[in-house]
């Protein structure tokens, strides 16, 4: 009986791991439950990342989980007399310090990406200057949606031919975009699985979030700070385009939503 | 120990007891308003009457799980002011999940602040301002027809594809197109059901044995539809021929409205080209703006309730027509709290003044493209206290006004101070 | 074995401190209020570097005297001393001497919650409340201040009418309304319409900032601002005395118009009734006459509506300009604005005032309550025989008194003098 | 060596039953007080998460039990009545169930036993710090029975939701009443932890050194320390967000917010102070919810492993280290509010700092049990669950601790499957191996021990089936406080595992009820027992079973560690701290 006890510990890391491994292979019935495809940039190394931590704590997972399981292997229960051991400070000092070393290594390992996905905005050249890529749209959410402001023509915020559009967002493929997101009523957090993008939006605060779609395609927008009741409604959709589709979407829309007659097609 | 197995039955029965299936509620804030307006002080409707209105709108209209609608042809969008596939992807249980199949679509998104009979007070509905909208009344606000006139398809498609920014309507722009149709086909329906209610309780408040007929069982319904059908196949002319008799319900009632919904896209507001002088960047955008301008504080009388810093604060005790319709007709006064809270407690909502648009802040409940505001100016917002422009203003003078506005919110004194974003270092 | 009877063992201990159990439990007790006004003063330090810059009022702005604080420190110092010379008798058993210092503690403390109280009184006095509807202070001069301002007024307005509508108006209710009139003509419309028909952002600001200023102004010695409000007051009441003029022969011309009026009336009159007797009763010369008469008529009738229209439109600027002039007038007339001036408690523009009122009466608040709890737990002591065996009480009191002195001197400085 | 004025500790009391059981100022019966209503809180609080769960596998479907209380449109919940249940749910489960438990109802019946004293060093005071749990209790009760059916902007309460009316309609009187409540608790924390402080430094029994502590006592300590210095930070937190809903005060709330058609003209204030006020207290509450589980699990381990615990000096000092750590470590909770992300860099390496001491733990516990002879009862099954829950609660730990991966997984599932693993796996499993163990001293008699293993067969078993999944739904991105995640293209996939995490979750409900009826049965059938029935050390062992008033019928003097099991010098298999004289 008590063999079993060791047994069904044995069971956490292995129907663990099982069940991690077929995620990840997305076979019935768990299709589609892991990590979405990545179609950013700078959302790779949030992946690698992902994946190497993931390794190393499935390793420890595994091996912790193991040791768990044989260390009452042996148990006959009462019949035996234990160990007499205080404790061991050269094995101490040995898990003491693999564990520290390899969480130095990753948090020296990922300053990089974060500062990458972060601290640095991207930076273009115009003229031989370089400077930071400017906000393409200006993201505002409210309770319970996404308004995506579009400087229009001119290519300035905050001037009479800004446009709107709710609930939907178009981007181009292959370049570094920014995002200016702001709220006018209380936190939100913009988050788009796919792009490995996440912000919390700080009401009186001005932030920016930046991406570099590589695959077209229709994406969704999530509100990950709870916002109010209709928290679970806040979506959105973010279309990537080819380059020259967005150009034609981008000049359509403007021509749409700046119309001087009538048009009520959606 | 053995009071386990009791326990545990109990709590079987509790969750397997299903509740019964939801119904529409009565429209209790209008009879009540009938009773004390038309009918005089003592007198009540005959409990008889009110049956058999609820009756016959079952039979006509169905129930929330099983909707129909009189006079509905299967599968003919051309004739069909709703189609029975919409109503049945609209209503019911939420059940989309299970089978792929999209249902309960109105239940899933909208029942929580529309409520199940479409009066606009579903449990989260108190707390939100504005209210949700009451369909049973039969007003839109943002649509681009004149007022009394009813919304056409495209309007409430918009609606639903964009919201109502700066309220607690959302954008169900995520869903597929056919389910964005499906639930417009069930505010139309919903809407037609409630106004039929208003009107046979009016009509039966001034004339208490009216010459209606009301035809309560399902079979003549059944025939009735069926009879439709096959004067469509045939080639009739009109989709809906008189079939109950003369005085039938159905077509002194229901169908004059269905005729109104079929209409409203004839009656739609041209909107002329803007003056070219208004384009950005023309040398005399200003001119014409300054007389937007001025037109806001003249002829416009935007004034009067914007107030002359357009914040909205002109005039800020004025209600809207879902409160005017019981609390102005009876009138009855705000601080009579008690007489107020009879009628909310009949399932009115507690009156809330209209406050004017805050035109600085930018965000339009009817979209913010020109040709929206436009439409605004032009035809005004039914159900509130905005006018249309009518003969006052030209379509000019209204461009002007529109770019007047528009340009407010781009005001440096209109925007709040925000917090420099961390992250706007120069590159390294 | 029945537990509960078992025999009462009187247990030793060992104690890890050579202190008494309530002296520990004191220390840890003070050590967690410690925490708690590191958070408030945490708090206190992250919004005040948080507004935008140079935007936190100066004391002045906020009537906020820094001697007063500073004598009410020098009075909670002196309290520490005198508990301490409490303890000092009542260990050496002299009742009587550690009572009176005991009580001069108390009155210290007293003392000093009561100077707290004056200064809160002048704040509110002002308008200067943490809360939202009591509190007058709005943060930027923009159109929601101007609008604020306008609201209130109506509201003020509205309540003395339905007064008027029961009883007659005292002269001081009288005054008060006229100068609230005269605010909601000459300041908050004037200021309105001003800054809707302005077009540049920065004249746009600038008429808000004027209209903060008349009402309370932030720097009273600002000599450029009143030179500005002395020009543009001599300017308001030159085009009101222009108005008037033109009032006057506005008038003098209607007074023409109308005894002309008369004259040509009575010769029309004449012709007409002479028209009406019979069909060819006029002369070619005199239906010419009839004529030329009806058209001069006409027009005389036109200018005269047009001469009335003007004069009423007169009679309003005069009146908006009056009021002006009053206002400004009033604001000149006193150091500290139209709100020193005419006692309407209209609402005052303070940049970041909010915050700063927010914060002061949260710290000052939760300080106070603290003094307060100290002058309870002395209130309760004060009966004892305050003797050897009760140093401990006392000695407890001024651990936590003299914890309260140093919340205080860290207060002082932080929200007086930086 | 006694001071003079534990003589004088006068003992008032109320005569009669409600002296004896209502108004006692015994720890003892205090501790039981504490025992009954967490576990009564914690049946709703289980409630309310089963509702969740409900809501998530048949979203909008008639809702058993809540749907009847709480009538909804077309059966059906409100979206606002979602939020509130899981609101109600964190907020029950961590300050009237885990916290209470751990420290009032084990604190309090463990620290004079474990340490030879005769009661809490003020037992008036301790007394209190239960009746000062009432107000609270009532003022959360009652915020179900508002309009709007409670408080809605979760746990964390972030401003301005919490704070304007309109942007959490219906909240309005809910949530003040919550944040009273809250103060409440923190009054009740802060007398509990000052009294647990000075009790553990001034009336251990004599020989009974600091290092002779078992780790129980040293984790209290350490808790107790937590509390008092953590806890005033949330409290100035709770008063300012107070004022802010009650005196229009604008602490946490900017320029120009328009919620709900209103604008708010007031500013200057900062919805991020609270952030850090907030986790500055709730980060150490983390560990105030899971340290004493430690320190009672190395207990628990140490005895059924027979064993000495495996380097006590290093897990106290790990202990010490984890508190102190705590302090600085806030921020983690925060990498993308907003907060300038060179602050994240710095708490990133607090954060991964705390992972040693909690993984030097572990494989101490690893290693007691190594080569221990092990008994395999109730207790030891549960804490070893709790080490095996805890392994994984720590290892997804590493995952947020990772900023740039924390960019993905932040506010999703993945966060929950980790709390749950720490709190559920950890803090729950542990407790209920308290529960089993220390019932024979609590109350003289056996748990039965075939219904604790059944019970602890199904709780295991489904505890994962329902929390191991998160992770997998945290991975698909599919976030928390969602009503009804399934309407996204990216979620709707999500829905059949959902249900089968739910399905789970009522049987874990159902399961508990073996354990309830265990309890009850066992307080009147239960196997009698004498002091010692497991054979322990520690001097709770050396009292009689249930201890009567005033503890020790002798004077306790100690004269070794309290893990002093299988010495070889020694006939039985474990060496009592403080022999008891022959009764």
């Amino acid at each position: 009986m008590n063999r079993v006890w060791s047994l069904l510990f044995l069971l956490v890391p292995i129907l663990g791991t099982l069940l991690i491994v077929w995620a990840i292979f997305g076979a019935w019935p768990l299709a589609g439950l892991w990590l979405p495809e990545n179609v950013n940039e700078y959302g790779g190394v949030i992946d690698h990342l992902f994946n190497l931590i993931l390794w190393i704590t499935g390793v420890i997972f595994i091996g912790t989980g193991a040791i768990l399981a044989l260390t009452m292997w042996p148990a006959k229960g009462g019949s035996r007399r234990a160990a007499y051991v205080h404790g061991n400070h050269t094995l101490e000092i040995i898990w003491a310090v693999i564990p520290a070393g390899i969480l130095v290594f990753l948090s020296i390992y990922q300053l990089n990406a974060w500062a990458e996905n972060k601290m640095d905005r991207p930076v273009e050249v115009v003229d031989g200057e370089e400077r930071l890529v400017p906000p393409s749209v200006r993201v505002v959410a409210r309770q319970f949606d996404w308004d995506f402001f579009y400087p229009g023509p001119d290519g300035k915020f905050d001037t009479v031919d800004d446009f709107m559009v709710t609930g939907e967002v178009h981007v181009p493929k292959n370049q570094p975009v920014v995002f200016q997101i702001e709220s006018s009523d209380v936190l939100h957090s913009f988050f788009v699985p796919s792009l490995r993008v996440k912000q919390d939006i700080v009401p009186g605060m001005k932030q920016f979030v930046w991406f570099e779609a590589n695959k077209a395609g229709r994406y969704e927008i999530a509100c990950t700070e709870l916002c109010g009741w209709g928290h679970y409604k806040m979506g959105a959709v973010l279309e990537v385009q080819e380059e020259e589709d967005y150009a034609v979407w981008l000049q359509e829309t403007t021509a749409k939503c700046l119309a001087i007659s009538q048009s009520f097609e959606e | 120990m053995r009071y386990t197995g009791s326990l545990l039955l109990t709590l079987i029965v509790c969750v397997a007891g299903c509740t019964p299936p939801p119904e529409f509620r009565q429209n209790a804030v209008e009879v009540k308003k009938l009773e004390l307006q038309t009918l005089g002080e003592e007198e009540q409707f005959a409990a008889g009457q009110l049956e058999d209105i609820g009756s016959f709108l079952t039979a006509a209209f169905g129930t929330p799980d099983e909707p129909d609608f009189p006079g509905l042809v299967e599968d003919d969008p051309e004739v069909n002011l709703v189609t029975q596939e919409h109503l049945v992807s609209a209503a019911g249980p939420v059940a989309s999940l299970e089978d792929g199949e999209a249902q309960g679509l109105y239940r899933e998104h909208c029942v929580h602040c529309h409520g199940i009979s479409g009066d606009g007070s579903g449990p989260t509905s108190a707390f939100l301002n504005p209210y949700p909208r009451d369909f049973r009344l039969g007003k839109f606000k943002y649509k681009s027809t004149p007022l009394n006139v009813p919304p056409t398809q495209e309007d409430l498609r918009r609606i639903l594809k964009n919201g109502i920014p700066n309220t607690a309507m959302p954008s169900f722009r995520r869903l597929p197109d056919e389910e964005i149709d499906a639930l417009v086909d069930y505010v139309k329906y919903l809407t037609i059901r409630g106004r039929t209610e208003r009107d046979l309780l009016s009509i039966l408040a001034e004339d208490p044995d009216p010459a209606l007929d009301f035809i309560a069982s399902e079979e003549q319904f059944e025939a009735a539809d069926e009879a439709i059908e096959a004067a469509v196949e045939s080639g009739d002319e009109e989709p809906y021929p008189p079939l109950f008799g003369p005085n039938d319900v159905v077509d002194e009632v229901v169908f004059p409205q269905v005729d109104q919904w079929f209409e409203a896209v004839d009656s739609m507001t041209e909107v002329p080209q803007r003056p070219v002088e208004l384009s950005p960047g023309h040398p005399d955008r200003d001119m014409w703006i300054a007389r937007g301008k001025d037109l806001f504080f003249s002829t416009g009388a935007c004034v009067q309730c914007h107030g002359k810093l357009a914040l909205g604060d002109g005039q800020v005790d004025d209600y809207d027509d879902w409160t005017k319709d019981w609390m102005k007709t009876l009138g009855i006064d705000p601080a009579e709290t008690e007489r107020i809270n009879e009628f909310v407690g009949l399932g009115a909502m507690p009156p809330r003044n209209l406050i004017p648009r805050n035109l600085r802040l930018g965000n339009y409940r009817g979209g913010s493209r020109p040709v929206d505001l436009y439409l605004r100016i032009k035809n005004g917002i039914e159900g509130t206290p905005m006018p249309a422009a009518a003969v006052s203003l030209t379509s000019d003078d209204i461009w002007s006004l529109v770019e007047y506005v528009r340009q407010l919110p781009n005001e440096s004194l209109s925007q709040p101070a925000v917090q420099q974003p961390v992250n706007e270092r120069a590159p390294r | 074995m029945t537990d509960t009877q078992h025999q009462h063992v009187e247990l030793s201990y060992e104690p890890a401190l050579p202190i008494p159990r309530g002296k520990l439990c004191l220390w840890l007790f003070l050590s967690t209020e410690i925490m708690f006004f590191a958070g408030l003063i945490g708090s206190y330090i992250v919004l005040r570097f948080g507004v935008p810059e140079g935007a936190w009022p100066t004391p002045k702005q906020v009537y906020l005297v820094e001697w007063i604080g500073a004598f009410n420190t020098f009075v909670l110092i002196c309290s520490s001393v005198t508990v301490v010379l409490a303890l000092e008798a009542a260990k050496q058993n002299q009742a009587g001497l550690a009572k009176r210092w005991f009580v001069l503690t108390f009155l210290l403390g007293s003392v000093f919650l009561g100077i707290k109280a004056y200064e809160y009184t002048q704040k509110f006095e002002h308008g200067i409340y943490p809360m939202r509807p009591r509190s007058k202070i709005y943060d930027k001069a923009n159109p929601y201040y101007v609008s604020a301002v306008g609201s209130y007024v109506a509201g003020e307005i509205a309540k003395l009418q339905v007064e008027t509508g029961r009883t007659e108006l005292t002269g001081m209710d009288q005054e008060r309304l006229e100068h609230l009139r005269a605010v909601q003509t000459g300041l908050v419309n004037w200021t309105a319409e001003e800054v809707a028909l302005e077009e540049n952002p920065y004249a746009q600001s600038s008429q808000l900032e004027t209209f903060a200023y008349v009402i309370s102004p932030l720097d009273p010695d600002n000599s450029q601002a009143h030179e500005f409000l002395v020009s543009q007051k001599s300017e308001v009441e030159k085009q009101k005395d222009g108005f008037i003029l033109e009032q006057k022969a506005k008038d003098q011309r209607s007074q023409e118009i109308n005894e002309e009026l008369v004259e040509l009336n009575e010769a029309y009159a004449a012709l007409e009734a002479k028209a009406e007797a019979g069909e060819a009763a006029l002369t070619a010369a005199e239906s010419e006459a009839f004529a030329k008469l009806a058209t001069q008529r006409t027009e005389l009738y036109e200018e005269l509506t047009a001469v009335d229209a003007s004069r009423a439109k007169l009679t309003q600027e005069i009146e908006t300009y009056t009021a002006r002039a009053d206002v400004l007038e009033a604001t000149l007339s006193s150091h500290h604005g139209l709100n020193e001036a005419w006692h309407l408690g209209l609402p005052i523009m303070i940049p970041s005032g909010n915050t700063w009122a927010n914060t002061y009466f949260l710290l000052t608040g939760f300080h106070a309550v603290h003094v307060f709890i100290g002058l309870l737990a002395f209130a309760l002591v004060m009966p004892m025989k305050l003797i050897a065996t009760h140093a401990h009480l006392v000695e407890n009191l001024g651990l936590y008194w003299h914890f309260v002195d140093l919340v205080w001197i860290f207060l002082f400085p932080l929200l007086y003098l930086f | 060596m006694s001071s003079p004025q534990n003589a004088t500790a006068s003992r008032w009391s109320i005569p009669g039953f409600l002296g004896h059981y209502v108004f006692s100022r015994d720890h003892k019966i205090i501790g039981t007080q504490f025992l009954f209503s967490t576990l009564i809180w914690g049946v709703a609080g289980g409630l309310l998460a089963l509702a969740v769960r409900w809501q998530l596998a048949w979203p909008w479907s008639d809702m058993p039990i809540f749907g009847r209380l709480f009538e909804a449109e077309g059966g059906q919940i409100s979206p606002e009545f979602y939020t509130m249940l899981f609101t109600m749910h964190a907020t029950i489960m961590i300050f009237f169930v885990i916290i209470p438990m751990l420290a009032g109802a084990f604190g309090n019946w463990l620290i004079p036993l474990m340490i030879g004293a005769d009661d809490m060093a003020f037992p008036t005071l301790n007394m209190l710090s239960y009746w000062i749990m009432w107000p609270a209790f009532i003022l959360i009760g009652a915020s179900f029975f508002t309009a709007g059916y409670g408080p809605s902007s979760g746990w964390t309460a972030y401003p301005p939701l919490s704070v304007l009316d309109a942007a959490a309609p219906g909240s309005g009187v809910a949530q003040t009443l919550w944040i009273l409540g809250l103060t409440f608790v923190g009054i009740s924390s802060m007398m509990g932890s000052v009294n647990y402080m000075t009790t553990i430094i001034q009336m251990r029994a004599p020989g009974m050194t600091m290092m002779r502590l078992p780790m129980t006592i040293w984790s209290m300590f350490i808790t107790a320390i937590l509390q008092a210095f953590a806890l005033p930070v949330l409290t100035a937190g709770l008063f300012m967000q107070l004022s802010d809903r009650v005196f229009g005060t604008g602490f946490f709330l900017p320029e120009g917010l328009a919620a709900n058609n209103g604008i708010q003209v007031a500013g200057g204030g900062q919805p991020l102070l609270w952030q850090h006020l907030f986790w500055f207290y709730s980060h150490p509450a983390v560990y105030i919810m899971i340290l004493p589980a430690m320190g009672m699990v190395s207990d628990i381990l140490a005895c059924f492993s027979r064993k000495p615990l495996f380097g006590y000096k290093p897990m106290v000092y790990s202990i010490c280290a984890i508190a102190g750590l705590g302090f600085i470590v806030w921020g983690h909770h925060m990498f993308i509010s907003g907060m300038d992300p060179i602050l994240g860099v710095s708490f990133m390496i607090s954060t991964m700092l705390i992972a040693l001491p909690s993984g030097v733990k572990t494989f101490n516990w690893l290693a007691t049990l190594w080569r221990g002879n092990v008994q395999f009862t109730t207790p030891l099954l549960f804490s070893v669950g709790f080490l095996s829950m805890f392994i994984i609660g720590g290892l997804s730990g590493i995952f947020m601790a990772a900023t740039p991966v924390d960019i993905y997984i932040h506010d999703t599932y993945f966060i929950v499957a980790h709390f749950h693993y720490v709190l559920f796996g950890g803090s729950i499993l542990a407790l209920l191996g308290a529960i089993y163990f220390w019932y024979p001293k609590m109350f003289g008699r056996m748990m039965s021990e075939r219904l604790g293993k059944v019970h602890f067969f199904l709780t295991f078993i489904l505890t994962n089936m329902v929390f191991y999944p998160m992770h997998i739904l945290g991975a698909a991105g599919f976030p928390r406080r969602y009503a009804d995640p399934y309407h996204f293209q990216a979620f709707a996939d999500l829905l059949p595992i959902n249900q089968v995490m739910t399905v789970s979750a009522i049987l874990l409900g159902f399961t508990q009820i073996i354990f309830a009826a265990n309890f009850v049965g066992s307080l009147f059938f239960g196997k009698k027992v004498g002091r010692n029935p497991w054979q322990a050390n520690t001097l709770e062992w050396a009292a009689p079973s249930p201890p009567g008033h005033g503890n020790f019928d002798f004077q306790p003097v100690v004269c070794r560690g309290p893990y002093e099991y299988s010495c070889p010098d020694a006939d039985v298999d474990f060496l009592p701290q403080a022999e008891t004289p022959p009764a």
